[in-house]
């Protein structure tokens, strides 16, 4: 049980960013607890890479027989380096909403919105 | 020869749609974008008569095979599917010039155009991956576009619905992340034909059975099914009626398209409907869908609320015939799709034609509209009836289909569901049917309408008529071929 | 003994997430979630994974801050505190408790003999200076293997730019 | 923002980030780096620029629409890259096709692309950090 333990947390976190995005009624709120939410996916995927006592996947030579050492799978850090930076697009396009969400409607809360 | 069309038809709207950035005439734009989606509307015709003739293509990007890199796989289902996505992108765009150039301000054209071109490349490397995450990219590309395209209009409460469509489309898209990770994990590929052949011996671990359901959540939430749809009912509410063809035949329909791969292709019928039961969820929400949204659909006075409501009905029979769980089920379920691309992206340009004419979508205003627009009240009458399943159109062989398929599994209750929530569905087009056709005593007649303040009278419409008849037409032949079209659509999933 | 370590900074990530998704005032939100950022790429740092951590450091704590505090002008500070919302927190607690069971069946953490170690993964290792002559693993995948991804993601930060300026320009001042 | 000190250092740090931004991005071959990093480094620099010296200065050296011409060629080189090694025969970004003598492998294919993702990357967060700061061009401040 205990060698699973980094992968639960690292779903508390991303769980978290999706109480985070039920409960706040600010938009603001809601945009930053998405953020936390893809940063909890994307340490699940780097937690699933890591091998034990693995050093970095940037080798010394050209073919891997030579300088033979214990790394960590390089796929999920590729496919992580997409993901982080989707999810910093996805933030700015969401705040550049929210500012216009803002002058438009003099309010970014989420009860007041719906209002109207 | 034909490989290099594959890449002509998924590259040559992301340049040129980067490229109209550089330029700031707004017509030669415009010109520009209906030469690309005509090219790759020819593009996809050829690539699909080629996979019928020569069986499935596979296009290894950089050259590198699949288990290393990454692969397109051109089948029948999806190469059928990408021609008839750029028919309708082709078709909003050359029938929208005079709604864009009225609703759309001249200085955003260009990148409006530009992002609508990376947008339709996006749907297309969704359909055609064979990879998960770049299926994963390209789900983010094509809703990262959709958002702001959806940003953009007159209306202030467009902004508000394209940031609830963010938040919600992002944590569908992050499901389907966490599924991916779910799946690697339990077969070590990223590969879908990789996975497929190594599904057997992992069927029994939890991690592919979550990993599936995160997945087919995430797809659900993007197709818009029942309790997941406020966001589509929302954005299509407000945002300008340019977009909203484009984006009701494309963005919702090609989830229900990954959502058919998925169940039926990728994790196989004996998986999804043995294994873990996906057919309560589906016929849950189906019906719930049905009876719900077609109710809703007959309330509504405001023409456009109507057609979105209907759509979300209409997914809903999809994803009713799609719990059935046999292959003549899918292809129940394939022709709604097909009508439903077809007939309701006709539906929202004609709506969009009779704002330009009598600029308003509320009931009160859309009286006696026969008497100048005929054509437009001819046409609504062919497509309502695809819609509402009158013999001769798709959604009549769509839902005859479905019935049988109904009696077959003997659930009778669904059958009573289906059959009158197709006769709601008759009444609320029945109901926009009489407005046009009946003048009311004390409707604005035709004397005191103001004409010149940007009202386009039926004979400036011509040519975007024409193409909704050629929809229109598409959508007749099918209906009326229906043994040829039902065989056609069988050999699509073999 | 590394295990130990990874641990600890996870529970410190977890706690600064809580306390991201928990605080009241704006300008504590946007200074938590940069704290957060910075913590994300230690641990990715500890978990053997330079390119990710640099990645998350620069864009996850510096750009990300610089974009939320320079939105901070257009909106007020203070903002209610919701409530412990009980249904909410249920719902999550059990979606948590659903997804951790399922992730009992993975190899466990750091283990060697992983599925995921064979495959795609082996083909690299072998011939990744055969094939693009870099000595970084990861940017020969970034960039030939599985180079059409990051075609994709290119085009996803494009999208983000035009997103940004069509949304903003509604009134463009004619020069 | 006249303020003596933060000019004196902002004048004295800027070449040096955009040093280090030149490093990770020629350096990504054979260390972590590589045409994201390089492009948050380099736009971390100009907005070092937009803060102390006003967004006012910012738009002299690069206005919005250079900006939006810079990320357009960033795309552009990345398709053009692939392109090019369809027009000598092979898959789509398959750089063997452009190998070069004095480039090792694959490393010019590599190069070009690690260069266009660094120039998208550098000119679309300048220009969001530069709309978020103005409100879209319209409020320049000092």
């Amino acid at each position: 049980m205990f060698e699973h333990f980094p992968y639960m947390l690292c779903l508390f976190v991303a769980i978290v960013g999706i109480y985070g995005i039920a409960v706040n009624g600010n938009y603001f709120k809601k945009l930053i607890s998405l953020g936390v939410l893809q940063a909890g996916v994307i340490m699940f995927f780097i937690a699933i890479a890591k091998n034990k006592d693995a050093s970095a996947p940037i080798m010394d030579c050209l073919s891997f027989e030579e300088c033979e050492k214990v790394v960590a799978n390089p796929l999920p850090h590729v496919l992580m380096l997409t993901a982080i930076v989707v999810g910093v697009a996805t933030l700015s396009v969401g705040l550049s909403l929210i500012i216009r969400i803002k002058q438009e409607y003099k309010t970014v809360e989420d009860k007041e919105l719906q209002k109207e | 020869m034909i490989k290099n069309l594959v890449i002509l038809e998924m590259l040559l709207p992301i340049l040129i749609g980067v490229s109209h950035i550089v330029n700031r005439r707004a017509h030669l734009v415009y010109l520009v974008t209906c030469i690309t989606n005509v090219v790759v509307c020819v593009a996809a015709v050829f690539i699909c008569i080629h996979v019928f003739q020569s069986g499935d293509m596979h296009y290894y990007f950089g050259g590198w095979l699949p288990p290393a890199g990454i692969e397109f796989k051109i089948t029948k289902f999806n190469s059928v599917i990408t021609c008839l996505i750029s028919v309708i992108s082709t078709a909003t765009f050359l029938h929208g010039k005079n709604v864009m150039f009225d609703e759309i301000d001249i200085s955003k054209i260009n990148s409006f155009c530009g992002v609508f071109l990376i947008c339709l490349a996006g749907f297309i490397g969704v359909l055609l991956t064979n990879d998960f995450f770049n299926l994963y990219v390209f789900i983010e590309i094509s809703s990262l576009a959709s958002y702001s395209l959806i940003s953009i209009s007159k209306d202030k409460s467009s902004i508000k619905a394209a940031f609830c469509y963010l938040i919600i489309g992002s944590i569908a898209a992050t499901f389907i992340l966490i599924g991916i990770a779910y799946i690697y994990s339990a077969s070590g590929t990223l590969n879908i034909d990789d996975f497929i052949s190594k599904l057997p011996n992992i069927q029994e671990s939890n991690s592919v059975r979550i990993g599936y359901c995160l997945i087919l959540v995430g797809i659900l939430i993007k197709s818009g099914l029942f309790p997941l749809h406020t966001w589509l009912v929302d954005s299509y509410k407000s945002t300008n009626s340019f977009i909203v063809p484009f984006l009701n035949g494309t963005s919702s329909k090609i989830y229900i398209f990954l959502a058919i791969n998925l169940t039926y292709l990728i994790f196989g019928i004996h998986y999804s409907f043995h294994h873990l039961n996906i057919s309560f969820i589906f016929g849950a929400m189906g019906a719930m869908a049905i009876i719900m949204c077609s109710l809703a659909a007959l309330y509504q006075s405001n023409l456009r609320n109507m057609l979105i409501f209907s759509t979300v009905s209409q997914i809903g029979y999809t994803f009713v015939a799609l719990g059935l769980g046999s292959k003549a089920s899918a292809v129940a379920a394939i022709m709604f799709l097909f009508g439903n691309i077809l007939a309701k992206s006709s539906l929202f340009m004609l709506a969009s034609n009779i704002y330009l004419n009598r600029r308003s979508y509320d009931m009160s205003k859309l009286h006696n509209l026969k008497s100048h627009m005929p054509i437009v009240v001819v046409l609504f009458a062919i497509n309502g009836a695809s819609i509402a399943g009158v013999p001769l159109t798709i959604g009549f062989s769509a839902k005859i289909s479905l019935i049988i398929e109904l009696i077959k599994k003997d659930m009778w209750v669904m059958l009573a569901i289906v059959l009158c929530s197709s006769l709601v569905a008759i009444l609320y087009i029945w109901k926009f049917m009489e407005t046009f056709l009946y003048s009311k005593a004390g409707s604005i007649n035709d004397s005191k309408r103001k004409d010149g303040f940007g009202v386009y009278s039926e004979r400036e419409l011509y040519f975007p008529l024409s193409i909704i008849a050629f929809l229109t037409g598409a959508n007749l032949i099918c209906g009326v071929f229906f043994n040829r079209f039902a065989e056609f659509l069988n050999n699509l999933i073999l | 003994m590394s295990l130990f370590i990874d641990v600890s900074i996870l529970i410190l990530v977890a706690l600064m997430a809580v306390a991201v998704v928990n605080t009241k005032n704006l300008l504590h939100v946007v200074i938590f979630s940069s704290v957060f950022s910075l913590l994300c790429a230690l641990l990715y740092l500890l978990m053997a994974a330079p390119d990710v951590a640099l990645t998350e450091a620069s864009i996850g704590a510096c750009v990300t801050t610089c974009f939320l505090l320079s939105a901070l002008k257009y909106l007020k500070d203070i903002d209610v505190r919701a409530k412990i919302d009980l249904p909410a927190l249920i719902v999550c607690s059990s979606l948590c408790a659903l997804l951790c069971y399922a992730s009992m069946d993975f190899h466990g953490y750091g283990d060697q003999a992983a599925i995921t170690n064979l495959g795609a993964v082996d083909y690299y290792k072998n011939n990744y200076g055969k094939d693009t002559g870099l000595l970084s693993i990861v940017n020969a995948i970034l960039a030939s293997y599985r180079g059409f991804d990051t075609f994709g993601e290119t085009l996803v930060i494009f999208l983000a730019g035009m997103s940004i300026s069509l949304i903003f320009e509604t009134k463009v001042l004619k020069k | 923002m006249n303020n003596k000190i933060l000019i004196t250092i902002a004048r004295l740090i800027f070449p040096c980030i955009i040093a280090l931004g030149f490093y990770i991005q020629i350096n990504g071959n054979n260390a972590p780096g590589g045409g994201f990093q390089a492009g948050v480094v380099m736009a971390s620099a100009f907005i070092l620029i937009c803060l102390v010296f006003g967004s006012n200065f910012m738009s002299k050296i690069l206005t919005v629409y250079k900006l939006k011409v810079f990320a357009a060629s960033g795309v552009f080189l990345y398709g053009a890259t692939g392109l090019l090694c369809m027009l000598f025969g092979s898959e789509f970004l398959n750089y063997t096709a452009i190998e070069n003598s004095f480039f090792s492998k694959q490393t010019l294919g590599i190069a070009l692309i690690e260069w266009g993702v660094g120039i998208t990357v550098f000119s679309v967060f300048t220009l969001g950090y530069y709309m978020f700061s103005t409100n879209g061009g319209k409020e320049k401040n000092v």
